[in-house]
């Protein structure tokens, strides 16, 4: 397996993880539910749901795009 | 030190941030306790700062690798100078995506001219003058000069464009800015925020040595294509 | 040696000039010749090696430098705008000329462009004009001359005021560079030619060496190269 | 030092020189001044809004596009015979060449921002009253901060594929504390307020101007390098 492959995976893993994660915190956040709606905060979960998505994706494009061009200039020298 | 060497220790740190990311993503949606006032929102906070700083640090490695790049001249450097810039651009776009997310809840609207993500906001536009300068030259000597040109005055510049924006605000007050890195932020708040910020400039530093090694791999191969011609 | 990133215009040129030398250097579109005036001429910045004057090596934009070099394109570096003598003045006050009025007053006869002096350099003819560059070019009286392809669009009268301009230049006390792809005009008054080729010299020697029919020389030691 | 003064006179004349010959930069950027006053007109709901509360932005705004009309052609003078070419090869360092060319922008644009007041005054019957003076003083230095950064950025930008639609995005996002401070200070003049209110920001539009004028003399050099 090569570099490129195994940050690749990582990224997914983990924001994998993440999304999992969410979902489980959104099913445990029902208890201070009503606390934050007396707030008047609204839904905040989904908006941190984004934002961390967000975080990784972009991390997540930036990884995937150096390993393709690594990996094409990789391709060329070996030639 | 030899490219192979950079790019085995590039994978090495991107993936020792990477795991570290993860462990920051489970301390912040369990470990770290909810922020009072603001509620589980404020946790937004903890990608939010690391990745400001983030573009803020790799910005600020532009410039510097464009000034000496100008002064010496070498190749090396100007190389450095894009990775960093390539970066800063990837960590300034996640501050401004998570910035308006965070400022939904916590004021209200989308976006606000709150200074510091106005200022990002220009350091933003000013990098893509960096790329688009660099790009659009026949002669990529020229290109890389000019980008380097554009790198230094944009630096020089962010002093005047941050008074200037705080300036601005004081002249229109804005909603209540609630600033959740206030002195009393609670330790296990401060811990998340530090290993948050550690994961996200180790990721950094280990995809810049990435795209470095890109960069000299890239040249390599343009050597390589010029001796084959001649 | 110089580089355009991925193209490398003029490589491994050892050459030294002496005093009154003309040389003349040929070549085909690309070769590099005018990238290695310009790198004489102190405009464009060498990758590595060096540009020696009198034992004195010159660091890339001296100013000094420039007092000595005179540039003759087929461009004319002139301003449309003003008039043949505003632009002379023009030059010569950038040039720091202390006499600047008999300088422009002299130059402007030496070519023949007294008559011309007030109008425009827009209204001139192509020949006018190309006399005027000259002008603007030896006004400072340099050391050396560059010329950069002067022939290219001039007719045959214009060419001959050329011609007889150039040779009384020929003094021996100036050193003349001349790039060109027209072989019958640039060795003409060549003392030394050289032929260039993909950055390199590939052929170098004095004029008296050259003997026949120096167009078939030529196109065998380019297509020797090939 | 006498005879870098000379050179800076001497290509700042020429440049006013061939301009008021020729006209078309003032004229172009007049033109759309007073055609975007009348623009502005059927844009603005002028009875929910009074003249005074945007106009600063207004002249501001209009200041800055006229600006940007009008820098963007600064090269292209130059560039007709190869002329700057010709500067460049002349005795003349570089930050000398940049100081000349910025001025002479700054005439042209001044001249034209002036009469965006003018225009304001009469369309719009602003009342500027007796600050008038300050605010000729807070436009001459965003003004010239603005041919600072613009003289700079248009000699990159020339030399570019993309050519003059480069500029805005190298340069407006640089010259915010322009906009702003220049707004503020004129917003609190057409406001009536006494002028130690804007002291302050016409301590910062200076500091920015110079700061732009030492960053381009010093960069421009790297820029019109070969």
């Amino acid at each position: 397996m090569n570099r490129n492959q195994i940050l690749c995976g990582l990224v997914t893993g983990i924001t994998f993880l993440v999304c999992t994660i969410t979902l489980f915190a959104q099913e445990t956040s029902e208890l201070p539910g009503a606390q934050l709606a007396a707030q008047g905060l609204g839904r905040p979960y989904w908006h941190v749901f984004i934002a961390y998505a967000i975080a990784i994706g972009i991390v997540f494009f930036w990884v995937v795009s150096i390993g393709r061009r690594l990996s094409e200039i990789e391709k060329k020298i070996g030639s | 030190m030899s490219t192979k060497k950079i790019l085995l220790a590039g994978t090495m740190l991107a993936m020792i941030g990477l795991v570290w990311l993860g462990v920051v993503y489970w301390m912040s949606f369990f470990w770290v306790s909810t922020e009072v006032t603001q509620g589980i929102a404020q946790r937004i906070f903890y990608v939010h700062v690391p990745a400001a700083w983030t573009s803020f640090l790799a910005f600020g490695l532009a410039a510097l690798f464009s000034g000496m790049y100008l002064w010496l001249r070498d190749e090396r450097l100007d190389r450095a100078a894009v990775s960093a810039a390539e970066g800063g651009m990837v960590f300034a776009t996640i501050m401004l995506t998570t910035g308006p997310l965070w400022g939904k809840i916590a004021w209200g609207t989308y976006w606000t001219w709150e200074p510091r993500l106005t200022l990002t906001l220009l350091l933003w536009f000013i990098f893509l003058g960096y790329f688009l300068v660099r790009s659009s030259t026949e002669n990529p000597e020229k290109g890389k000069r000019h980008a380097a040109v554009v790198a230094i005055v944009g630096a020089l510049d962010i002093p005047f464009i941050h008074l200037s924006v705080i300036w601005f605000r004081s002249l229109h007050p804005a909603p209540v800015v609630i600033k959740p890195e206030g002195p009393t932020l609670p330790g296990d708040m401060l811990t998340t925020l530090l290993m948050s910020l550690g994961a996200f400039t180790v990721l950094f530093l280990g995809l810049f040595l990435l795209r470095y090694s890109l960069e000299n791999l890239r040249s390599e191969l343009d050597t390589r294509s010029r001796h084959a011609s001649v | 040696m110089r580089e355009y990133g991925t193209v490398t215009a003029v490589d491994g040129i050892d050459l030294s000039l002496a005093r009154g030398e003309f040389l003349t250097i040929f070549g085909p579109n690309g070769a590099g010749k005018t990238s290695l005036l310009a790198l004489l001429a102190g405009a464009l910045r060498p990758n590595c090696g060096q540009v020696w004057l009198r034992g004195e090596t010159l660091d890339f934009g001296e100013v000094e430098w420039r007092h000595r070099i005179g540039v003759l394109s087929h461009q004319g570096f002139l301003y449309g705008h003003l008039s043949a003598e505003e632009n002379l003045r023009f030059y010569g006050q950038l040039f720091g000329l202390s006499d600047l009025d008999d300088v422009v007053n002299h130059k402007l006869q030496h070519l023949g462009l007294q008559d011309r002096a007030g109008s425009l350099v827009r209204d001139l003819s192509h020949g006018m004009k190309q006399r005027l560059a000259l002008a603007r070019a030896l006004l400072h009286d340099p050391d050396i001359v560059l010329l950069d392809e002067p022939y290219t669009g001039l007719d045959p009268s214009a060419a001959i005021v050329l011609q007889g301009v150039l040779s009384d230049l020929k003094d021996g006390q100036r050193t003349i560079v001349m790039v060109t792809h027209n072989l019958t005009e640039g060795l003409a008054l060549a003392t030394t030619a050289a032929i260039m080729n993909r950055g390199r010299f590939v052929w170098q020697g004095k004029r008296a060496e050259i003997e026949g029919d120096f167009g078939q020389f030529y196109y065998g030691v380019i297509e020797g190269e090939e | 030092m006498r005879n870098y003064l000379k050179q800076i006179r001497t290509i700042l004349w020429k440049d006013l020189l061939v301009e008021f010959r020729t006209r078309e930069r003032l004229i172009a950027m007049g033109a759309f001044v007073v055609l975007v006053a009348i623009l502005f007109n059927y844009a603005t709901d002028w009875a929910r809004v009074s003249p005074e509360d945007i106009a600063s932005g207004l002249v501001w705004m209009t200041i800055m596009f006229a600006g940007l009309l009008g820098v963007g052609r600064t090269f292209h003078l130059e560039a007709e015979d190869g002329a700057f070419q010709g500067i460049l090869l002349s005795p003349v360092p570089k930050d000398a060449i940049f100081i000349a060319k910025a001025l002479a922008n700054f005439v042209f644009l001044y001249i034209v921002a002036l009469l965006v007041v003018g225009v304001f005054i009469f369309f719009f019957g602003l009342e500027v009253g007796g600050s008038f003076g300050m605010l000729t003083l807070v436009i001459a230095l965003g003004v010239l901060a603005f041919v600072a950064l613009g003289t700079l950025f248009t000699a990159v930008s020339t030399g570019t594929r993309m050519g003059d639609t480069l500029l805005p995005v190298l340069i407006f996002p640089l010259l915010a504390p322009v906009v702003i401070y220049g707004t503020g200070a004129t917003s609190q003049f057409l406001a009536g307020r006494p002028v130690t209110e804007a002291e302050g920001s016409i301590r910062m539009l200076a500091a920015f101007a110079l700061t732009a004028f030492f960053l381009g003399s010093w960069l421009f050099r790297f820029v019109v390098e070969d």
